[in-house]
């Protein structure tokens, strides 16, 4: 039992290494991404810059220099930007870890039960005028940009009809932490959940009804209906509960790339100081630490999803449980 | 009846902090403003609004002092009783430790601005072993510092009244203090920083009065420095009270809204600063003056002071020295009807100077960076090259590598979008930075001379001016202003305009303070 | 004995009398899809539309939607109005470009340069439409060599390819297509003598291209695995033919379907990117446009004319809902899984 | 028939085991024995049965028998040539003279290319024939089949089971090999249209001169067809002999128990004497000690579940691996 | 009018099947699947429909469950059970009747389970659906069940995921499951097609014992000839959507009056006495739904087609037997006369 989990382990670490080479390997491919220049400042002499890249260690090789990143990141965990000189990079990730929590979840919860909702009233109207209906506005939904739902979200409720009693509860962008003013943190977070969700909700349903029409195709529910269950029995225990097995693995896997920074775009148009935007901001400022700790972060999750959703595979089907 | 403003709390807020508050490094606008009332050099910029705010007025040390050995040589009396916020006081040790860390730290100026200090050249070779030795010099007993320099610098107190002159004490560890700020001598010190959520200022309990004129005490007792909100956000905010100033220029979509809504919370004032198009003098097209004459004749500035946000945020400029600065003389030769001042582009003889540079159809690339109005000012400048008959094409990169992907020679850049914003009041700091031989380093980050223009004659005259200066200002600047109309006769730029600094508080800041040299001093206005 | 003679009986299921290939019967189905064609007529539209934008820029809006237009006017039921607009109120800050006029003159509006944005849509629209469609060429073209040699050859190769696959994997899309565009976008490629420039198309095609391959490589290689494995492979390998005309003659036909069936949603896929990137600004540069970029201008116009960034984004909606239409009918008619069904029962 | 005294086919002690499980799973990978210690001689002209149930390795031994796995261990030789050791390229030449037919009609055509293609593809590959050859060839072989050839233009969609199967056959007699395997070539079929292909390999054979080695599941068919068979239980045979004398005086209680259970359309006999196998077969992942029937035998003794027992001669031409064989008569039906 | 309805209810006829049929609308016209299909059940009967694949035979079967839930499906005809027309039932009353009055099982006990629940479970949820019974109760009963199904250690087998068992054990769990609520009627499709026939012979075993342990009529579905006659009382055969022959078992394999028996019947290679150098086999292939030739659907294989085969013959009753053939007008026909006369001819 214990092989496979270190295997598991072992495969994550060499995805994340090869992420991580892959990274600083595109930093150092950038022209001008040399910080020496810009830690230097603007009317640096040459002697000066020397120093600087000096004393950065910019003028080692490429793979002491990688070495020296993991290790200040790794084992003294005492990497800091070169943007923001002496600001640690993993207190920041740590901070904003929170910030991305709570929109992922808010908008996982949403997500997750329109979704179900939705495939359901469509496979249980399956060629009726509510699926097509449904299913119409699920691929509307998945057809628009985020970052555009975004931006129009905010000038509706921002501008255009923030006066109006409809919206006139909606506070300005940005975050405010649930320990500190819960009713703030929920008020603040209500319309980015709706609009990172409605992309999900649409595929989500698309996939769910799907699933669910395929299932009512298996041999199962035949069996079922045989039995003399109840359609809504035969709904939410065979065929919802098989179907579940691709929904949830398609959560896993996506809830782990949102929470390691997927949801960037929608975090940049409601200024939300998640670890998206700050992957963004590194990304921008060519923050070469930034850029290391949160790509490393993120893809962290992104393979912790997967091996999770492995092992949640695994307990929603026993055929997978066990080693065939 | 001042008094009955003290206390609250001060808001501001900004898109993202400026990275390190240690003042021998940190070369931003945005933190300087910061330093401004934490910490305190020999001497410094005047705390007040309007023209004076220009001049240099005793701070930690006692006096102005008077040059010596033909101005190589300086003593300050180090001022009794003032006290970091540590509680230690400062000493002449402190100083002679500063100017010892600006080399230590690798200041970014240490090359081009202190190297006047005798021992330099050993400190920037090897700076973890600066003494200076010789160079700056503390008599404990006398209470005195004492400055040889080469040679004589008629800057020298404006370098010494920047931040990076500010005296810390001699105990502070020679490398980047990052993230924690160093002990402060001014009314307000900071107490957290993290720059991705805000900055703390409280009041500094061992600051006392000495002069209302170099460091004044604060009004409000805490100030909270916010990071993060996108300038929309900013506006939006300070409308809504939740913030009292936001160190962004506001996006010009919600300028009318502004305007209208709320004329009394925006302050415009001018700025020593231009927006301009560097020009490549060393590689095609722009090795050929008729095609940079033609760029200047055709450049419509108003569309430029538009973009900026209209004629109230900006004046059309032709010149390298931005108006109302040491030396400026109106000159404006690449107009409509050629005199002192900017009226309307002239197509003809842009035309005209285009067919004569044999330039015509060559390919031309506008480096510009994404922030603010730089994109749209590129996109309008790749319009008026595109209609000169240049086959021109934007390409827009991060701000943060812009600026010195634009220097270094090895990326042929062949015009480019650039700001520069003074460091003190000298026309030099525009001049003799931004178009000398000495500034040009090809093949290195770190040129600031980006059109890499570099005249024999012209940088003959400026070393002269140099030098005069030290002894007769006044001939000085007018000498900078001739050598100005000949840089603009020699066109290595196209400068677009100079704008003005639109400060939009909110409606109970009171008491609004503009240094030009800083901008809004956070200590003197009223929340209350 | 009867059995002796010719069977010459086929199931009359097989209606037609010409043979029918999968290909055509995978086609009749498509076409019989009434959403299908729906989705398909209004891309043809949108192309057109597309195509005719130098056409309407010079004909209908009079305008050079490249050229900066800030101190331009156009006449207006009889009166001459500034295209860049002056704020007059108060204190008279900002310069607001002018609105939709719903004229043949800026249709939706000026955008912050004073340019036409109905006709910078228009050539947007050339520009998201070639980079989508690129992309996905070059995703599926990727992705068919990666999957079909990891699944085909398998062994060492297939491993080091199948971890590739899976580091770019573990890389969110966003995180990768921002990372490769700041690189590329800054400098260019120079592969030997071949330089791209920073502002060729070519770029974000590449880097869009790239980014979904694992997305597709995948199930390729899957697919490939499996069929390497399928009876009629095995069929063949015994009749003696060589790996490599199975590799062409029978394995890549069936994984042509599968990339068929993902070319309309990897597209309407990249569509989205493409936007996202160019709103991001690392995506088409200035002052080419794309309707990601044209909402990224819009953006600063949000609160003033919002119908700048308004417009490009349903023309995004449109032609995405489109595709993905248009990608639910073609797998419906191509999906063979779809097909294996209806025969076994 | 007078049976040749040397084999066509020879295959010895072959061992095949698969890899099952992953790496990343518990359980890990494990090891199925899908064949172990096979051996079988296949002489010109003869068609061999190969019975037994499902998963027993019938397709397994078919398939390495022409080298389409593998094996492991053991020596196969082809018409007096060891082709063990030979690599994929060097049996091309080899796979004109031996052939397979396969179990599933749908799966083993592939669906995307014309039944003309499908069945010339070996004609081409193996380039003897000229382009007008090759047609006069694919209309030749439709004729053996009984199709028609207006189907050649026509895809493996449009058949029926029946017709799919005979485009098989048709494409593995194109080369004229000496030697086929057909595995379960009539297991998907109906009933009434098994018939016509038993016909149509039994006609083939005696037309073309054949050898067959017949993998069925239904012993009335091997019964039909076989001149000789094996039956296999878990991965080795356990009795092989004359089809007649397997079938009617079985020697190994599995052949025994499996002819018994057959369900036989008889009218009259409503109910027959069955010896029913209690149990399941065991997996083949975690085969059982000794005699690998042991499990489920009826007469198992202490002694079978310790030694294995080998395949021996009992004299009637045929060879039983059991401890405790039948007395043939003893399991014979009247 | 067919004697049958004389006879209907007073011999014990559980089920009454009359003039089924099922078509189903297409794009392409409307597809009759099942043309005027009549059979009866009876009381602790097995009766056994054969018929080739597509034959129509899990239609029939799904029509008597009203399992058919294709929309487009129009179904007509009637249905009795126990005296009450099922076509006419509420689909609540429906539910009621299924699982527990009549049961079902299929052909692939693998995918005809729900993967993701023990078969202890599934056993469960079909009791508790139709009776009042604790969870633990269901337990104890699905556990005793199981083991009268023959399956060893029946309480750890229940705790068992279907894809745990092997084909036999998942069998035996589908029929268990099948029997939990004492229906009078298990309606089997195929039930052992999928498996070995060592494994199959013990549940033909299994479904013999069914009438004796749970006096239920047991209607078989299957394509095997050895099967029919292993077990059945009454054997109904299917051709393409219509019933071809149906009779007692001894006589339908004994004397077949429909060639299709015939031909079924002989091109099964027998296991005992003379190999037939050929097997007698039908040619051609059965038809598809959309394809069935006007008249005797069998006519165009039928190697005793004449001129009447044109129309569609009703069902001509011979004694206890009744074939759709017009062969079967005039009494029974004489095979073995003919073929012997074809086999001379043959040989000459
Ligand atoms: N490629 C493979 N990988 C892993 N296991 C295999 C493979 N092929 C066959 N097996 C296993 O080997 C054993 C023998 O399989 P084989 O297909 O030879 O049986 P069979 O007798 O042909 O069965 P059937 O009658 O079902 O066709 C089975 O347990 C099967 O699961
Ligand atoms: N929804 C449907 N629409 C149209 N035709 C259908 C539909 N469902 C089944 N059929 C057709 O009905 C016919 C009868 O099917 P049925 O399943 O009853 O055959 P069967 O005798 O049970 O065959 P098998 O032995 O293969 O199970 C088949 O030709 C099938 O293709
Ligand atoms: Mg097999
Ligand atoms: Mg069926």
């Amino acid at each position: 039992m214990l092989l496979p989990i270190l295997r598991r382990l072992a495969e994550m670490l060499f995805v994340m290494f090869g992420i991580s080479v892959v990274v600083f390997g595109i930093f150092f491919a950038t022209p001008g991404a040399d910080p020496a220049a810009r830690i230097a400042g603007r009317n640096a002499t040459p002697e000066v810059l020397a120093q600087v890249r000096h004393s950065f260690g910019f003028d080692e090789p490429l793979p002491v220099q990688y070495v020296k990143v993991m290790e200040k990141l790794f084992i003294s965990r005492d990497l800091t930007s070169f943007v923001n000189r002496g600001e640690k990079v993993i207190p920041a990730v740590v901070e904003s870890t929170p910030v991305t929590l709570s929109l992922v979840f808010g908008a996982a919860v949403i997500w997750v039960v329109f979704a179900i909702i939705m495939g359901m009233i469509a496979a249980a109207t399956r060629g009726g005028i509510p699926d097509r209906l449904l299913m119409f506005l699920g691929l509307v939904g998945i057809s628009m940009p985020v970052f555009w739902v975004g931006s129009v979200a905010n000038l509706i409720t921002q501008s255009r009809f923030h006066h109006t009693f409809l919206f006139s509860w909606v506070p300005g962008l940005g975050y405010t932490p649930l320990t500190q003013n819960p009713g703030m943190w929920f008020k603040q977070l209500v319309i980015p959940w709706i609009t990172l969700a409605i992309l999900y909700i649409g595929l989500y349903g698309r996939v769910l009804r799907a699933n669910l029409v395929e299932a009512y195709q298996e041999d199962f529910i035949r069996t079922a209906r045989a039995k003399g269950l109840s359609e809504r029995r035969i709904m939410v225990r065979h065929a919802l509960r098989t179907s579940l097995i691709t929904f949830v693995s398609m959560f896993g896997l996506d809830f782990g790339a949102l929470v390691g920074g997927g949801a960037l775009l929608t975090e940049v148009v409601f200024n939300l100081p998640g670890v998206g935007r700050l992957t963004y901001v590194a990304l921008q400022s060519l923050d070469l630490p930034f850029i290391m700790a949160t790509v490393m972060y993120s893809s962290f999750f992104v393979v912790v999803a997967n091996a999770v959703v492995d092992i949640a595979y695994a307990w929603l089907d026993p055929r997978v449980r066990d080693a065939r | 009846q001042a008094a009955d403003h003290m206390g609250g709390t001060l808001n501001l807020t900004g898109a993202s902090a400026a990275g390190t508050i240690d003042p021998q490094i940190n070369y931003t606008s945005q933190f300087w403003s910061v330093l401004f009332i934490t910490n305190d050099g020999l001497v410094a910029f005047k705390h007040v609004s309007g023209e004076s705010s220009n001049d240099v007025v005793p701070d930690l040390a006692t006096a102005i002092p008077a040059p010596q050995d033909g101005g190589k040589t300086y003593v300050f009396t180090i001022r009794k009783g003032v006290k970091f916020s540590n509680g230690k006081d400062v000493t002449p040790d402190d100083v002679v430790a500063t100017f010892q860390r600006i080399f230590k730290v690798s200041n970014p100026n240490a090359g081009s601005w202190y190297n006047v200090i005798v021992g330099a050249d050993a400190c920037l070779k090897t700076p973890a072993t600066c003494t200076l030795a010789g160079g700056v010099v503390a008599d404990d007993a006398a209470n005195t510092v004492t400055f040889h320099l080469t040679q004589p610098d008629s800057e020298f107190f404006y370098k010494l009244a920047t931040p990076f002159g500010d005296i810390v004490p001699a105990d502070t560890a020679a490398k980047d203090l990052g993230t924690s700020p160093a002990p402060a001598t001014g009314p307000y010190m900071i107490t957290s920083y993290d720059p991705q959520k805000n900055m703390i200022l409280k009041r500094n309990p061992y600051y006392k009065e000495w002069s209302k004129d170099a460091q004044p005490a604060g009004y409000v007792d805490t100030i909270n420095y916010t990071f993060g909100p996108k300038p929309e956000d900013e506006v939006t905010a300070i409308e809504n009270g939740q913030q009292d100033w936001m160190f962004d220029s506001p996006p010009s979509d919600r300028l009318p809204e502004m305007a209208s809504k709320f004329p009394n919370s925006i302050h415009i004032n001018p700025l020593f600063a231009i927006y301009y198009a560097p020009m490549n003098v060393n590689i095609a097209p722009f090795n050929n003056k008729d095609a940079r004459l033609a760029v200047n004749y055709a450049l419509n500035r108003k569309s430029a002071v538009n973009i900026y946000g209209g004629p109230r945020l900006a004046v059309p400029n032709c010149q390298v020295l931005p108006p109302g600065f040491p030396g400026y003389k109106a000159y404006c030769p690449y107009t409509k009807n050629p005199g002192s001042k900017w009226s309307a582009p002239d197509m003809v003889k842009a035309k005209a100077l285009m067919k004569a540079s044999g330039q015509i159809g060559q390919p031309v690339t506008v480096i510009a960076d994404d922030q603010n109005v730089d994109p749209a000012l590129g996109t309008y400048l790749v319009s008026v090259l595109n209609e000169l008959g240049f086959k021109a094409t934007l390409k827009v990169i991060s701000a943060n590598i812009q600026f010195t992907y634009i220097q270094n020679t090895k990326n042929n850049v062949q015009i480019s979008i650039s700001q520069w914003y003074q460091d003190y009041p000298a026309a030099s700091d525009f001049i003799n930075v931004l178009l000398s031989c000495g500034s040009f380093h090809p093949g290195s980050d770190a040129s600031i001379n980006i059109s890499g223009f570099c005249d024999k004659g012209i940088d003959a005259e400026i070393n002269k001016n140099l030098i005069t200066a030290v002894t007769d200002q006044k001939a000085a600047n007018a000498e900078w202003g001739k050598i100005d109309a000949e840089l603009v006769d020699q066109a290595p730029w196209a400068t677009m305009f100079t704008p003005k600094q639109l400060d939009f508080v909110s409606a109970r800041l009171k008491n609004f303070t503009f240094s030009d040299q800083f901008h809004m001093i956070y200590s003197q206005v009223w929340v209350q | 004995m009867s059995d002796a003679t010719t069977d010459a009986t086929l199931p009359k299921t097989a209606a037609a009398e010409t043979p029918e290939g999968p290909w055509r019967v995978a086609l009749r189905k498509l076409f019989r899809d009434r959403t299908a064609v729906g989705a398909i007529i209004v891309l043809v539209l949108i192309v057109l539309a597309c195509c005719a934008a130098p056409l309407y820029a010079k004909y209908v809006s009079q305008s050079d939607p490249f050229q900066s237009n800030l101190d331009g006017s156009i006449t207006l039921d009889g009166n001459s109005v500034d295209i860049m607009q002056a704020d007059t109120a108060g204190l008279g800050l900002g310069v607001t470009p002018i609105g939709p006029t719903w004229h043949g003159q800026y249709f939706f509006g000026a955008d912050n340069q004073g340019r036409d944005v109905a006709a910078r849509m228009l050539y947007g629209g050339q520009n998201s439409l070639l980079i989508s469609f690129f992309a996905t060429v070059v995703t599926l073209v990727l992705a068919a060599i990666i999957g079909t040699i990891a699944g085909f050859i398998g062994g060492l190769t297939d491993t080091v390819l199948a971890r590739l696959l899976d580091v770019l994997w573990a890389f969110p899309v966003y995180l990768l297509a921002i990372s490769l565009s700041i690189v590329f976008i800054s400098k260019g490629i120079q592969i030997g003598p071949f330089t791209i420039p920073s502002n060729s198309l070519i770029l974000p095609i590449m880097i869009i291209g790239i980014v979904y391959v694992p997305y597709v490589a995948r199930p390729i290689r899957g697919q490939v695995m499996s069929l390497t494995r399928s009876d009629f492979v095995l069929a063949a390998r015994c009749l003696g033919v060589p790996s490599f005309r199975i590799l062409v003659r029978d394995i890549l036909p069936n994984v042509t379907t599968t990339l068929i069936v993902f070319a309309p949603l990897m597209m309407a896929l990249n569509m989205l990117t493409e936007s996202a990137l160019s709103f991001l600004s690392i995506g088409v540069q200035p002052p080419n446009a794309s309707w990601g970029t044209i909402i990224l201008d819009g953006e600063d116009l949000l609160y003033t004319q919002p119908m700048v960034a308004i417009a490009p984004g349903l023309a995004i909606i449109i032609t995405v809902l489109a595709l993905n239409f248009l990608g639910d009918g073609v797998r419906d008619a191509f999906d063979p899984r779809a097909k294996l069904r209806v025969k076994k029962d | 028939m007078t049976i040749p005294s040397k084999p066509m086919l020879k295959a010895e002690s072959l061992h095949k085991t698969f890899k099952v499980g992953s790496r990343f799973r518990a359980g890990g990978i494990q090891h199925l024995h899908a064949l172990s210690d096979v051996s079988l001689e296949v002489y010109p002209g003869e068609i061999v049965g190969l019975v037994g149930e499902s998963g027993c390795g019938k397709s397994t031994l078919g398939r390495c028998l022409l080298r389409l796995y593998d094996v492991d261990d053991g020596r196969i030789t082809f018409k007096d040539r060891d082709i063990t050791g030979l690599s994929q390229r060097e049996l091309r030449p080899l796979r004109a003279d031996m052939q397979m037919v396969f179990q599933d009609p749908y799966s083993s055509l592939n669906p995307r290319r014309r039944v003309g293609d499908l069945i010339a593809e070996p004609l081409r590959v193996h380039g003897k024939h000229s382009a007008s050859d090759v047609q006069a060839r694919l209309r030749e072989l439709m004729e053996l089949v009984n199709l028609s050839p207006d189907f050649l233009t026509r895809f493996p969609h449009e058949f029926s089971g029946g017709q799919r199967q005979r485009i098989g056959i048709a494409r593995a007699i194109a080369l004229s090999p000496s030697l086929i395997v057909a595995d379960e070539p009539v297991s998907a079929l109906d009933v009434s249209v098994q018939a016509q292909i038993v016909n149509l390999f039994m006609d083939l054979q005696e037309k073309l001169g054949l050898t067959y080695v017949f993998i069925a599941h239904d012993l009335s068919v091997v019964r039909q067809i076989a001149t000789r068979t094996a039956v296999m239980y878990l991965g080795g045979i356990v009795e092989l002999g004359e089809t007649d004398r397997v079938l009617h005086r079985p020697a190994h209680p599995y052949t025994a128990a499996l002819i018994s259970a057959v369900p036989e359309p008889d009218p009259q006999g409503n109910i027959k004497a069955r010896t029913i196998l209690r149990g399941e077969p065991p997996s083949p992942t975690n085969p059982p000690s000794g005699c690998r029937f042991h499990t489920r035998c009826p007469v198992a003794e202490a002694r079978c579940s310790a030694e294995v027992p080998l395949l021996r001669a009992l004299g009637d031409n045929r060879s039983v691996a059991c401890h405790f064989p039948l007395d043939g008569s003893a399991a014979a039906h009247a | 009018m067919p004697a049958d309805l004389m006879t209907a209810n007073p011999d014990g006829t559980l089920l009454d099947v009359r003039d089924l049929c099922v078509s189903f609308r297409s794009e392409r016209g409307i597809i009759r699947i099942l043309e005027n299909v009549s059979f009866t059940v009876r009381e602790r009967e097995i009766l056994s429909i054969v018929g080739e694949s597509g034959s129509g035979k899990s239609m029939t079967s799904l029509a008597v469950m009203r399992l058919i839930t294709d929309p487009n499906a129009i179904i007509t005809g009637s249905i009795t059970y126990k005296g009450r027309d099922l076509l006419k039932l509420s689909p609540k009353e429906m539910r009621a009747l299924r699982g527990r009055e009549i049961a079902m099982i299929f052909q692939d006990p693998m995918t005809a389970m729900t993967p993701v629940y023990t078969i202890g479970w599934q056993i469960e949820e079909q009791l508790r659906a139709h009776q009042n019974l604790s969870r633990r109760a269901a337990r104890a009963r699905a556990v005793e069940l199981l083991g009268e199904m023959g399956v060893p250690a029946p309480a750890k087998a229940a705790g068992r995921f279907p894809h745990q068992l092997s084909g036999g054990l998942r069998q035996r769990a589908m029929i268990a499951m099948a029997l939990s609520c004492n229906p009078s009627l298990l309606i089997a499709d195929e039930p052992t097609t999928a498996l070995d026939v060592t494994v199959q012979a013990q549940i033909l075993e299994l479904l013999l014992r069914l009438r004796t342990d749970f006096g239920s009529s047991v209607m078989l579905i299957t394509h095997d000839m050895g099967v029919v006659a292993t077990v059945s009382d009454r054997v109904m055969v299917m051709y393409s959507g219509i019933i071809a022959e149906r009779g007692p078992k001894p006589d339908v394999l004994g004397g077949p009056t429909h060639p299709y028996t015939l031909g079924l019947l002989h091109s099964i290679p027998p296991m005992h006495g003379e190999k037939p150098h050929r097997l007698p086999s039908i040619p051609g292939s059965p038809p598809a739904p959309m394809g069935r030739p006007a008249g005797c659907p069998f006519q165009p294989r039928c190697e005793f087609r004449m001129d009447a085969c044109a129309s569609r013959p009703p069902l001509f009753r011979n004694g206890m037997q009744e074939a759709s053939c017009w062969l079967a007008e005039k009494g029974m026909p004489d095979w073995a006369h003919e073929r012997a006369i074809r086999a001379a001819g043959e040989a000459a």
